[in-house]
C-alpha cells in the first residue's frame, strides 16, 4: 500500500486529537461542545499538498483536521479549544471560531460562502495564483448564501474552490431528506464545474484533483468538489442517535480500520507513537495557565 | 417543597397539549423530530404523536420563517425553532419585512399566528455565534411581540396568549433555564416568595415579607432569575438592601403602568438583562420609567447588562462579559452608593 | 388568428392601465413609484384559466397585471395606487403590496417564495386540489430565499408553480451579468420540473402549460415555468437606460404591435374601448375622497 | 448666500475622490454602474472610471456584503450600496454574526475595512418596505458603528474615519437629503448659524445668535434637519422658544460628554429620529444623558419619532405615521407647558 508517513502520522495525529477532545469532554475537562471529524480525516489531508500558503481556507465547525492538515501544528489549537496560553485565538473563538494567517472559521453554516467569493475576487484582482478554498457540509447546502456565493463566484469567474464533505448527515438528519436533487446539479445550476470523490486513497484524490484545481488557480474558474464521506462519531458529543446499522456501516467504511489491516506493522507503531504525541500534548496544554485576550477586544467600537 | 417539573418539561408539554387540542398547529425546525428531538429536546415526542405536523427542515432560517408565515398566512397555527437564537439573524428579513408587516401593511388587520421559537443566552461555552441574546434588536418592529421563558410562567398559557393575538411573536429562551424547575404555589426558597403583580399574571414579582416594602425593584426576564436571586440573597444578608424582583413575560410591547406604584414607593429600579451593552430592551424600559416617574426617583434606572464585547468561548473569558449574579450585586449596591 | 375577445380585452386592459399610471407619474398626480408590466401583458392573461379560486398567488413589485388577470377589476387597484376610497388595501400598500383573498404581493424580492411553500404545504396537507403560484423576475433569481424554497418545495412535494418572467434585465443589469447558468439548471438543481415558454400565443401557451399545471395539482409536483419575455417599458418610471437599439428590439416583441398588425379591426376597437374604459376610470377615481385606513393598524401590536 | 453642491453630490465626490486616492477600494452593489448609476445616483460615474473595482451585482443584499467583508479581510476596502435601506434586513446576519464578530472574536483586533450604505427614510410614497428607518436594529453591535449622512458633514471626512476605524461600519442616508444643499460656512438660512460642539467636528451644532443660550437641545441625526429647523423657525417665531440643533455624524456610539454643558445650561434635551416607535435610538441617547445629568434636568429627555406603525404607501397616511415638523414643533411646545 502506498501511503506516505507525513500524511499516515497527519491522518493519525488528527485522528488522536479528536478522540482525545471526546475523552476530555466525558472528563468534565472541557466545556461548551465541539464537532470532531472522525472518519473525514483524510480529506484535508489529502488537499495538503493541493493548497498553497496563499490560498486562503475556509473552515466550518467541522474545522479540527483542516487546521492540523494546514498547520500540522496541534498546541495552539488544543490551547485555544482548552482556553490556555498559547491559544491561536486567546481563547475567545474557541473550537469553532478560528483566525490563523489565511486560515479562518466560524459557526453560522454557509456565511463563509461569500466571504470566500470576496477573498477571491481579492486573488483574482491582484494577479495572485492563489484560490480561496471553503469547506462546507452536505446540510449546509440548505442555506440560501450558499447559491448567492455560486453565482457571484461564476458570473466574476474567480478562484473559488468548494470543499463539500458529504457525509450523508446533518446533525441528526439524513441528507435525503434535507437535500433535493444532487450537489453535482447545483454545481452545475450555475455553471460550475463539480468532482464528485467516491474513494479514501489520498494519492489516487490529489490525482485526480491535481488538474482540475490548478485550473481554479490560472483560469480563476469556480469548481466544487463534493467528497462522498462517512461520520464515523456523533455530531458534536454524545448526541449520534443513528441506528446501530448505520453507525457500523459508516466505521466500516472508515480509512482508520483499513489502514490498521492492510499495513499493520507500520500503522500500529505509527498509531502509538501519535497518540502517546497526543497525551503528552494534552498533558502539557491542560497545565498551563488560562489564556487572557486582547483589552482592546472589549469595547471593540472604534 | 415538592420538587417541580423542569422548564424544557414545562415547555414540552404546553407543546404536546397545543399540538392535542389544535390540528392546525405546525412546527418546524432543524434536527426537531425524534429521537434526537431538537438540540434542546424541547420538541421531544411531538414527531412521533404528530408526525404529519411537525417537518424537519433544511439548514434553512430565513426560508423556514417563511414557509412558517405562509402556513400561518392560510389560517394554520406556526412554531418555529431556531436552533441557536444568534441563527434568527439570518431570518431577520422574514420577520421584519413579511411577518411582523403583513399584519398591518394591507391596511387592514390580517392575523398571522406565527412563533419564533429562540433559544439564547451564553454562559455554556458555546462561543460568540452561539451565546448571544439577540432581543434588543427586534424591538419596536409593529405587528411583533416578543416574550421570554420564565419559571414563573406557565408556557401553556403562554403559546394560548401568543397565537390568540393573532400576530406573529418571538419566544426568547434562556438555554440556563431549561433545566431549572418551575417555580410554584408561591414559593422560590427558604427565603423568598412569589406573586403576581396584575390579574392577568404578565408579571411574577418575588419579594421576601411584604411586597410592597422593598429598597429597590429589579425588573428581569426570565433567564436572569436565578442570578437575579442570587444577588437578591446576598444583598439582603450582606448589605441589609431589600429588592424586589419583576419577571414579565412579554418583553415587548411593555406596559409599565401595573408596576409605577411599587417602582415609585421603592424609588430605585435596576433592570438586568445578559444583552452585550447598547440599544438594550433595559433602555426602552428606562425610558418609559423616566418619563413617567419623573421627580419620584431617588436615582436614574439602572442597567446591567452584559459587556460591550463578543461572547468568548473560554469559560474564564465568558464569566467575565456576561452579567453573573455578582454584577448585579454590585451594580445594586452602587445605586446605594453613590 | 385565433384569439378570444375576453383575452384581448384583458390585455388592452392592463396594457392601458399600465400606460394611464405613467402618464399621471408624469403628470405630478401621483406619489412613490410603479413598475408597470409594459410587454409582459400576456402572461397573466395566458394563466388566469389555468388557475383557480382556491390557488393561492404571490405576486411581485411588477403585479399590475398579475391583479388585473385575476379580478378584472380595475378600480380597487387604482385607488389603492392614488390612495382614494375604494382602495383594495386602503392606500396602505400601494402599488406593490397588496392583500385580496388569496393573492398577495409585497415589495422584497424573493421573499414570496418560501411565503408560498407553506401556503402550498398548507392546500397538500389539506387535501386541496389548489397550488401555490409565485411570481417572480430573473433577477430576483439572486436571492437566497430562491434555492431554500425550492429546496423545500421538491423534498416535501408541495403544489408550487413558480412563474418566471425572465424578461432579460433587471432594473438596469441584464440578465448575463447577474445570473450564471440557466434558471433551467436552477430548477433541475432540485429536481424540480422546468418549462421554458418562448412563445406568446396564448392558445399555445395554455395548451402546452395545462398538463404539466395539473400535475402540480394531483401530485403535488412542484414546478418552474419560465417565460421569455420582454419589458417593453422602463423598470419604473423614466428610467430605462439601455441602448436604444434595445428597447426597440423589446418593443418589437410586443405583442400590442403584432396583434395591431394581425387583426387591425378587431384590435383597433378594443383598443379604444379599453383606452376610453380606463381613461373613465382614472377620472372617477381620482375624484374620489382619500382612503382611510383601519385604526387597528396602528400600534399594531396586540 | 452662494450655492453649495447638494449633499448627493457631495457624497458622490466624495466616493470619487476615495477611488482616486486609494487602489484598494471596491464598490458593491445592485444597479450601481453607469449609466444608471445607482438607484439614487450616488454612484455616478464610479464604474466609468473605476470599472474594475465597481462591481454591479445579483440582487443578493446577504451575499454582496458576505462578498465585502471577505474583501474587507484580505486587507482591500469594500463600500457596498444596499438599493434601499429596508433590505439591510437581508444581510442582517453577514453584518452581526460575521463582520463585526470578526473585529475581536478571534481574540485581536482584525481590522476590517467596510462601510454598509444604506439609503432609508419615507415621505417619498415608496410603502411600507421602502421607507424604513432601521438604524435602531443595528444599535449596541460590538464591532459595528453607526453613521448618518447629514449636510454638515463632508463625506470624504466621513469616509476616510470610518475606514480609520478599521472596522465594519453602516452609513445611514436618509433619501431625502440627497437634494439638499449642504450647508458651509457657519451659515444656516437668515436665521440660523451654526459651528460644532468640538474639535473633531463630530457635532454639528445649529443655533441662533448665543450657542450656550438656548430653552431646549434637539438631537437629531442628518436626515431630520430640514425638519427640526422648519419646528425651530415657528417655536421662536410663534412661542418665543430657543431651540438649539445638534447634528451628530456618527450614531453609534454616542458619547455624549462634549454636549452636556450644553444640554446641563439648557436644563431640556429632545431626540428627533424618523424611526417608528420602540426600542429607538433616541432611547439610548435619553439613557446615557438620564444617568449623567440626573438632577440637572427640568424634564425627562423628550423622544421624538414617527408612530408605532408600518409606512403606509398614500401620501396623505404616510404624512401622518412620519415625523414631521410639527411633530417636532408640538411636542417641544409640550415640554413647556407639562
Ligand atoms: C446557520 C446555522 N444553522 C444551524 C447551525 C447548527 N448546526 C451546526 S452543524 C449543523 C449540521 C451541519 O450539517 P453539514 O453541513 O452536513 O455538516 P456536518 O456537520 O455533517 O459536517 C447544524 C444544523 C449552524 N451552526 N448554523
Ligand atoms: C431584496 C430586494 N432587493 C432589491 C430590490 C430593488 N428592486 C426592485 S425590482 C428589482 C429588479 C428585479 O429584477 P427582476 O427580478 O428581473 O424583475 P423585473 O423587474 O425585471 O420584472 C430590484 C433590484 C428589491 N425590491 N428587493
Ligand atoms: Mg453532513
Ligand atoms: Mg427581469
Amino acid at each position: 500500500m502506498k501511503l506516505d508517513n507525513a500524511d499516515l502520522e497527519l491522518l493519525l495525529l488528527i485522528r488522536h486529537f479528536e478522540r482525545a477532545l471526546l475523552e476530555l469532554f466525558e472528563a468534565g475537562q472541557l466545556n461548551g461542545t465541539t464537532h470532531t471529524c472522525l472518519g473525514q480525516e483524510y480529506i484535508p489531508v489529502a488537499l495538503r499538498t493541493l493548497l498553497a500558503e496563499e490560498d486562503y481556507v475556509f473552515s466550518n465547525h467541522r474545522g479540527h483536521g483542516h487546521y492540523l492538515a494546514r498547520f500540522g501544528e496541534p498546541h495552539g489549537l488544543l490551547a485555544e479549544i482548552m482556553g490556555r496560553e498559547g491559544a491561536v485565538c486567546h481563547g475567545v473563538g474557541g473550537s469553532q471560531h478560528i483566525l490563523r494567517d489565511r486560515y479562518l472559521s466560524t459557526g453560522v453554516q454557509g456565511e463563509s460562502m461569500p466571504v470566500a467569493v470576496g477573498a477571491a475576487l481579492h486573488l483574482k484582482r491582484t494577479g495572485s495564483t492563489g484560490l480561496a478554498a471553503v469547506f462546507v457540509g452536505d446540510g449546509t447546502w440548505g442555506e440560501g448564501s450558499v447559491y448567492e456565493a455560486l453565482n457571484m463566484a461564476a458570473l466574476w469567474q474567480v478562484p473559488l474552490l468548494v470543499l463539500v464533505e458529504n457525509n450523508g448527515i446533518a446533525q441528526s438528519t439524513p441528507t435525503t431528506t434535507q437535500l433535493a436533487g444532487s450537489i453535482a446539479d447545483r454545481a452545475a445550476a450555475f455553471g460550475v464545474r463539480h468532482h464528485l470523490v467516491r474513494f479514501q486513497d489520498l494519492d489516487e484524490i490529489r490525482t485526480v484533483l491535481g488538474p482540475s484545481i490548478a485550473r481554479v488557480r490560472e483560469a480563476g474558474e469556480p469548481l466544487v468538489v463534493e467528497f462522498l464521506t462517512s461520520r464515523v462519531g456523533p455530531h458534536s458529543k454524545g448526541d449520534d442517535t443513528r441506528p446501530a446499522e448505520e453507525v457500523e456501516r459508516a466505521a466500516a467504511r472508515d480509512w482508520y480500520r483499513r489502514y490498521a489491516a492492510a499495513i499493520p506493522d507500520r500503522f500500529g507503531a505509527c498509531d502509538k507513537r501519535q497518540r502517546e504525541l497526543v497525551e503528552q500534548i494534552v498533558h502539557e496544554v491542560a497545565s498551563r495557565p488560562l489564556s487572557t485576550w486582547d483589552e482592546r477586544c472589549l469595547s471593540p467600537n472604534a | 417543597m415538592p420538587v417541580t417539573e423542569r422548564v424544557v418539561e414545562n415547555l414540552n408539554h404546553a407543546l404536546h397539549g397545543l399540538f392535542e387540542r389544535d390540528g392546525s398547529v405546525y412546527l418546524l425546525g432543524e434536527d426537531i423530530k425524534d429521537p434526537y428531538g431538537g438540540a434542546f429536546k424541547v420538541t421531544r415526542g411531538l414527531s412521533e404523536r404528530y408526525g404529519d405536523r411537525v417537518l424537519a427542515t433544511p439548514l434553512s432560517e430565513g426560508g423556514i420563517v417563511g414557509v412558517a408565515a405562509g402556513l400561518a398566512l392560510t389560517g394554520d397555527k406556526a412554531i418555529v425553532e431556531i436552533m441557536f437564537g444568534d441563527f434568527i439573524a439570518l431570518a431577520f428579513d422574514q420577520i421584519l419585512n413579511f411577518a411582523s408587516k403583513s399584519v398591518s401593511m394591507y391596511g387592514r388587520r390580517v392575523p398571522l399566528r406565527l412563533v419564533v421559537r429562540c433559544p439564547t443566552g451564553g454562559n455554556r461555552g458555546y462561543g460568540p455565534t452561539h451565546s448571544q441574546s439577540p432581543q434588543k434588536h427586534f424591538v419596536g418592529i409593529p405587528g411583533l411581540s416578543l416574550y421570554e421563558l420564565s419559571p414563573f410562567h406557565e408556557n401553556d398559557a403562554v403559546l394560548e396568549r401568543m397565537f390568540r393575538s393573532a400576530e406573529p411573536c418571538v419566544l426568547f429562551e434562556d438555554k440556563v433555564l431549561y433545566t431549572r424547575r418551575m417555580y410554584r404555589d408561591g414559593v422560590v426558597d427558604d427565603l423568598f416568595r412569589f406573586d403576581y403583580a396584575d390579574p392577568d399574571r404578565e408579571f411574577a414579582r418575588v419579594h421576601i415579607g411584604d411586597p410592597d416594602d422593598a429598597d429597590v425593584v429589579l425588573i428581569a426576564p426570565g433567564g436572569l432569575v436565578d442570578r437575579a436571586l442570587a444577588a437578591m440573597r446576598g444583598l439582603l444578608l450582606d448589605q441589609e438592601i431589600t429588592c424586589q424582583l419583576v419577571v414579565p413575560s412579554r418583553l415587548y410591547p411593555f406596559d409599565p403602568d401595573p408596576l409605577l406604584p411599587m417602582l415609585a414607593a421603592a424609588g430605585r429600579v435596576c433592570v438586568i438583562e445578559e444583552s452585550t451593552a447598547g440599544g438594550t430592551w433595559g433602555s426602552e424600559i428606562a425610558q418609559a420609567v423616566h418619563s413617567r416617574l419623573w421627580g419620584k426617583l431617588a436615582a436614574p434606572v439602572r442597567l446591567v447588562h452584559s459587556a460591550d464585547s463578543v461572547i468568548p468561548s473560554a469559560a474564564h473569558l465568558e464569566r467575565d462579559v456576561l452579567v453573573q449574579s455578582d454584577t448585579i450585586y454590585h451594580a445594586v449596591q452602587e445605586m446605594f452608593v453613590g
